[in-house]
């Protein structure tokens, strides 16, 4: 028929796209797990990095708790920070001046190279408010790196609730705050989870903003934030560097992959879960 | 109620907080470029000579890096665009949800990888492949940091256009398919333009990401100071400052170009997202 | 100074010690105190006047630059150097104190496979320069019977500590060409001249020995560089390592500083491939 | 009889459309008023001003006096304001809860915490709007998933659980069958003896059954106001002349 | 009169819910067909069973014979069989593009690519619809923008695009002002004259106006079928009796 022939290169588009889309995602990932996926074992998981030039033998585990902690740290305070906000120029905001200032700061912040980001935390956290190289200090670089990430997803979910709904809602007589808290929130939760967890892979795999401000090469698993600690992608980025074994590096890479995969499929369970009572 | 003046509070409050950090930051970049523009003036930086910060007579051009940031990235967004729409509509559109459920976590997993690693796989196969096969006497280029990067925004651009899309079929597949259209007609003429604002926010948030991207940028394009060509090198912006500010001594001439660099980029970016906007102003539904 | 661990240093002892700097000498630094840590695990086996804590030294990179500033703003303890200190840098840090650990040198390297290595193991000086600057543009104006093929020149940052020392040394006035390959670090440096037949570069002398064989260091007028020649300082592009710190050190920071300056922390500069100091 | 409302020169614009211009019109205590008029005349509009929902719309904005129980509209907080002014939309748009949910939202808002009492508030809502018989095995039912009657009789339903003093209507029954209509319309008069009401209808038929006043809008304009029975058999314009007689034309 | 569709034996169920047991029917050419009974009797989702859409909804399903012109419509390609039947919903949603977007949707799928002759597809329907005057200056507006009963026009206008042979209209006029309800009507007859028409209608005076045959459904089932003036005047059901009664108690 004509009429499909038609259609068939939206067909053949979409179709060739995704087979190359996944067909890049598959190399790529399969290449790691390949080459790294033999690597991963409890030693590897548990044990301290050793060997000559460091990491080339051992394992990763400060680095997999250090990423865990940066990661959280960066997580708490860029959702916070990013959901409020998107909240507020979505719900609150009266004045279309202050919501196109707030944008506009957004946008110029969203993609800055992340080395600037680093020295600007160094000067603020590290020096100024005296937290030192540490933890707290390098989650927040990260954490200001996903903020604009996370804020523009929440406020785009946002703004695709129906207004119809909010009408009825508002003409109930209830507030936005009940509103956002039963309606909105209920409906935007998994989407707002899995931008969160986006962002927290993204956050994980960032090496320039904690080189200045919290990452090390060598620590033991961090107990305090306050103290400074190793993390997987640094850890991957100092490997690199010092030519170690390829399998250290892949192996380092599998577990950052494994690492995401998790925080990834935790969110949308989570999301299940919430939407499914 | 009492709680909704709290809870309106406290998001004004961290709004407030946010919009202060990232002004700080816009303000610290200013500052510490500041004693650079005041050295050779704004047009100093947009002359056609070279950067070259140090020495007794510096010169702070970084023309070549601007036409550069700006190319790869375009680059990336033009190679990436169609193939992360394409995605998009084969996820929302073609696949079954089990499919999709099943696809989709891949694609949030791409967008994790460390930069590191997409650097270090873009100059084993990428920067590789051009220097065997296309007798490049070598392979960093800005056609393979715009391939590098294509790959590293895909997932965003999907992401974005497939939530979106996901949304327009589950409300108006029914009606559609009462016309009597088939589902590639809806694709065209409804999915595609309903999500078109989608798309280009899509976009939008990849050129950011793209301009901004460092480390594996800086590892396939060469980082030679000079106007990008497809097949030739050059050095974004980000990787001019990674690259050099470990090097700077601090409060030096040098120091400050790289944060004068830094804004020039801000600026850049700002400009991109006001076009962008003016756009979707002429194309709004 | 804003540091919270020098802070609590006045009546608590100070477990921690941070090392920040040139991305070269981090992994000699965390190498030692990997060691150290290792062998000791809490202050008190190192000496008995010390508490039982944990030893907790931390390392990090950031380049050289970077670490002479964490002195300068007292968010390190000490700073790793790989480029002389420079005057003005000295005057901002109090009762400056320094140690030298070694020495780096930068060869120029090519890969194996290029047939220069058949034809013309010697370069001068003046021809470097010309390669680098872009005077030569291919290997056959270089030495007559080598490839028609084009010199690829990889360099560290401009700008940085590496690529000054070569600048000062080899360049003088002159530029290195635009066109060059700019590595951010000195492995990836290396990578490439591996990787590339046409390559050219100043591979340090610590990357060439760990990867023998796959990357070959030419000589510079005559001189290889090889130890003695390094030693004696026949060999002229090379550059110090150096840890710099501000103020008086601690005990416990004594004795780190002497276990690196000591015959095993010298092994340990020389097995990652550098010159030792002594 | 007592005005509850007085509308003084309002005006609604979106953006730069001006969707009603300068309607001045009483409501009165005790009785219902039909708004009739075409489609896209602005009587949606109307309504969503009351109570100044237009304002939570995207470039919409209201101007001019309204004042409820004396007091203007705008000193009165928002959310007492729309509890006062119930409200039921044209396109009934159940909340994607289930129905129980739905009809206990706004009292929990109120401060309503007793399973028991929520659970009472639900049915007794749901029997008044004629829902009760049809939902109550099936209350912890997504609300979406009921007919387009069934959900625009919950809207109702749910609408009335704030214990509004004035009710707004949009085309209640639309969507409703001849008994649902006629419940409805029952419990309206009911409602209207301690209620004011406000419907707007395209059903002129129903006007005339049980409204106590009209209010005949044209583009956007208040083109008539008065008693029903008068504006039905002797209106003063001749635009509502030509509508009313459109029924038979 | 020939039948163009004939139904025997049709159930639909929504997961294990039978919303419709065993409706025997015929619908008839150059007729129009009401369709009346109470709220959530299952008159949407009889007319979404004939065009089997409610197959492509989540867990429904349609057993029975349905036959289009003799032919069974499960052997009808899907997208031909919806282009015969067209079909407006009881909740008018537009797609979420221009006016001019939502009324070429469909030509442009039947291969129409002539601008000329989309935009007077366009108006043409729009006029039938009794909508264009009020939009032809602003075509290129999202039609979410339009009031609520210009929607619905516009669902009816955007149904006749694919020049249907029979047309199911779910409750059409329900948001419609009396003028444009007594456009609509006039349309429907105007069409009946070519095209089979079955409307769902709660409006028993609209259905006995210009209605040829009326079935009366309840819970379910189809409880009569006949000629409109034989159902109202001489029902054969008690429960038909009572329903129409409905309408004077
Ligand atoms: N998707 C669905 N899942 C479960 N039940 C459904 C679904 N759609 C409809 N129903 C139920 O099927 C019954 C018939 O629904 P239908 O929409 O056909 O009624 P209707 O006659 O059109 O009513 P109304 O006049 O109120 O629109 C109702 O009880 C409704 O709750
Ligand atoms: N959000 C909006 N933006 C722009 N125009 C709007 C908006 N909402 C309504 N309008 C326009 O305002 C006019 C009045 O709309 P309104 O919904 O009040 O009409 P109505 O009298 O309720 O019509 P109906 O009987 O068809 O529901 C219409 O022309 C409509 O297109
Ligand atoms: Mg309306
Ligand atoms: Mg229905």
């Amino acid at each position: 028929m004509d009429k499909k022939s038609k259609y068939n290169r939206f067909l053949i588009w979409s179709v060739l796209s995704a087979a190359l889309t996944f067909a890049v995602a598959f190399f790529i990932l399969g290449y790691i797990l390949l080459k790294g996926g033999g690597m991963v074992s409890t030693e590897f998981l548990l044990d301290s990095p050793k060997g000559f030039p460091l990491g080339s033998s051992g394992g990763i585990y400060p680095a997999i708790i250090g990423s865990l902690a940066f990661t959280g740290v960066a997580c708490a305070v860029a959702s916070l920070l990013a959901i409020s906000t998107a909240v507020y120029l979505k719900f609150y905001c009266g004045s279309r001046r202050l919501y196109s200032i707030v944008r506009l700061v957004i946008e110029s912040t969203a993609g800055m190279p992340s080395i600037v980001l680093g020295l600007f935390g160094y000067t603020l956290f590290v020096l100024k408010m005296g937290f030192g190289v540490s933890v707290l200090s390098g989650g927040l670089v990260l954490g200001i790196m996903i903020f604009p990430f996370i804020e523009v997803r929440v406020e785009k979910r946002l703004g695709e609730i129906e207004q119809d709904m909010l009408l009825s809602s508002y003409a109930l007589g209830v507030s936005r705050y009940y509103t956002i808290k039963r309606l909105v929130l209920r409906k935007a939760l998994p989407d707002i989870i899995s931008a969160v967890a986006l962002a927290g892979g993204f956050a994980m795999g960032a090496t320039a903003p904690i080189i200045f401000t919290g990452a090390v090469i060598y620590a033991k698993a961090p107990e305090s934030i306050m103290s400074p600690a190793m993390a997987l992608s640094y850890h991957l980025y100092v490997l690199i560097g010092e030519g170690a074994p390829t399998e250290y590096v892949y192996g380092t890479a599998t577990v950052l992959m494994l690492l995401i995969l998790a925080i990834n499929g935790a969110a949308m369970l989570f999301g299940k879960v919430n939407r499914g009572e | 109620m009492k709680r909704d003046k709290v809870f309106e509070f406290i998001i004004k409050a961290f709004t407030l907080v946010s919009v202060a950090i990232l002004g700080f930051i816009i303000f610290f970049i200013g500052a510490e470029s500041l004693p650079a523009f005041r050295h050779s003036g704004v047009a100093g930086f947009f002359t056609n000579e070279r950067w070259h910060p140090m020495g007794t007579d510096p010169v702070l051009s970084i023309l070549p890096m601007v036409f550069a940031t700006v190319y790869v990235s375009f680059l990336a967004v033009v190679i990436a665009l169609p193939i992360g729409v394409g995605t998009a509509v084969f996820l929302s559109c073609v696949a079954g949800e089990a499919a999709r459920r099943l696809l989709k976590p891949f694609i949030d997993l791409m967008a994790g990888l460390p930069s590191v690693v997409f650097g270090f796989m873009g100059l084993m196969v990428v920067v590789g492949y051009f220097e065997r096969h296309f007798s490049m006497s070598s392979g960093e280029s800005a056609l393979a940091g715009g391939m590098v990067l294509a790959i590293m925004i895909l997932p965003y651009i999907i992401s974005t256009c497939d939530t979106t899309m996901v949304g327009i079929m589950k409300s108006y597949k029914t009606s559609s398919d009462s016309l009597g259209v088939s589902k590639w007609h809806m694709v065209r003429y409804l999915v595609l333009p309903a999500a078109s604002r989608s798309v280009l926010a899509g976009a939008v948030l990849a050129l950011a990401r793209g301009m901004g991207e460092t480390m594996a940028v800086m590892m396939v394009i060469g980082n030679s100071p000079i106007f990008p060509r497809l097949l030739g090198k050059c050095e974004t912006i980000p990787a001019l400052i990674a690259l050099e500010m470990g090097g700077a001594p601090v409060g030096s001439l040098h120091y400050h170009a790289l944060f004068a660099a830094g804004f020039i980029l801000i600026i850049m970016r700002f400009a991109v997202s006001m076009l962008v906007s003016h756009i979707k102003k002429g194309a709004d539904l | 100074s804003q540091q919270p661990a020098e802070e609590a240093s006045k009546d608590e002892f100070k477990s921690q010690i941070f090392f920040k700097g040139s991305s070269t000498l981090a992994p000699v630094v965390s190498q030692i105190a990997t060691d150290f840590i290792d062998a000791n695990e809490t202050w008190n086996k190192v000496s008995a006047d010390f508490p039982e804590k944990s030893i907790d030294l931390f390392v990090s990179a950031g380049g050289s630059s970077a670490g002479v500033k964490s002195v300068i703003d007292g968010t390190s303890d000490f700073g790793m150097v790989s480029r002389e200190v420079k005057d003005e840098e000295k005057e901002q840090i109090k009762d400056y104190k320094e140690f030298r650990l070694g020495l780096d040198v930068l060869t120029i390297s090519v890969n194996p496979e290029n047939p220069i290595l058949d034809v013309k193991k010697n370069l001068t000086t003046e021809e470097v320069m010309k390669i680098f600057s872009g005077e030569y543009k291919y290997w056959d104006e270089v030495a007559p019977g080598l490839p028609h093929n084009e010199i690829v020149v990889v360099t560290r940052d401009i700008g940085g500590g590496a690529h000054q020392v070569f600048q000062d040394k080899v360049m003088g006035d002159a530029q290195v060409k635009a066109e060059a390959i700019q590595e951010p670090s000195m492995g990836a440096l290396v990578t490439k001249i591996m990787e590339n037949k046409d390559a050219i570069g100043y591979a340090s002398y610590g990357l060439v020995n760990q990867n023998a064989g796959k990357i070959t260091p030419l000589e510079v007028d005559g001189v290889a560089p090889v130890k003695e020649n390094i030693i004696s300082g026949a060999y002229k592009i090379s550059r110090p390592l150096i840890v710099i710190k501000s103020g008086e050190l601690l005990p416990q920071e004594r004795i780190f500083v002497d276990l690196m300056l000591s015959e095993e922390g010298m092994k340990t500069v020389e097995k990652m491939g550098f010159v030792p100091a002594k | 009889m007592d005005r509850i409302m007085q509308i003084k020169g309002m005006c609604a614009t979106y953006a730069s459309k001006i969707v009603l211009s300068d309607i001045n019109v009483d409501i009165y205590k005790n009785s219902i008023t039909a708004l009739i008029g075409p489609s896209g005349c602005g009587k949606t509009t109307f309504i969503k001003s009351l109570n100044l929902l237009v304002e939570d719309e995207k470039d919409g904005s209201v101007k001019g006096s309204i004042l409820l129980e004396g007091k203007d509209a705008r000193n009165i907080p928002r959310e007492k304001l729309r509890s006062k002014l119930g409200m039921v939309f044209q396109n009934p748009a159940p909340f994607p809860l289930s129905i129980k949910d739905n009809m206990t939202y706004a009292p929990r808002y109120h401060g309503i915490r007793d399973k028991e009492r929520l659970g009472q508030i639900a049915r007794e809502k749901l029997q008044v709007a004629g829902l009760y018989d049809e939902v109550s095995h099936c209350l912890d039912m997504p609300a979406r998933k009921l007919s387009g009657g069934q959900q625009q009789r919950l809207c109702i339903a749910r609408a009335l659980t704030v214990e509004p003093s004035v009710l707004l209507l949009d085309e209640p029954c639309s969507a409703l069958d001849i008994q649902n209509t006629a419940k409805i319309e029952a419990m309206l008069k009911e409602l209207s003896r301690d209620y004011a009401i406000v419907i707007v209808t395209h059903n002129l038929a129903q006007a005339r059954r049980i409204a106590d006043y009209t209010m005949f809008m044209m583009s956007g304009e208040l083109v008539e106001f008065g008693r029903t029975s008068e504006v039905f058999s002797n209106p003063k314009d001749e635009r509502t002349r030509q509508y009313i007689e459109g029924i038979f034309g």
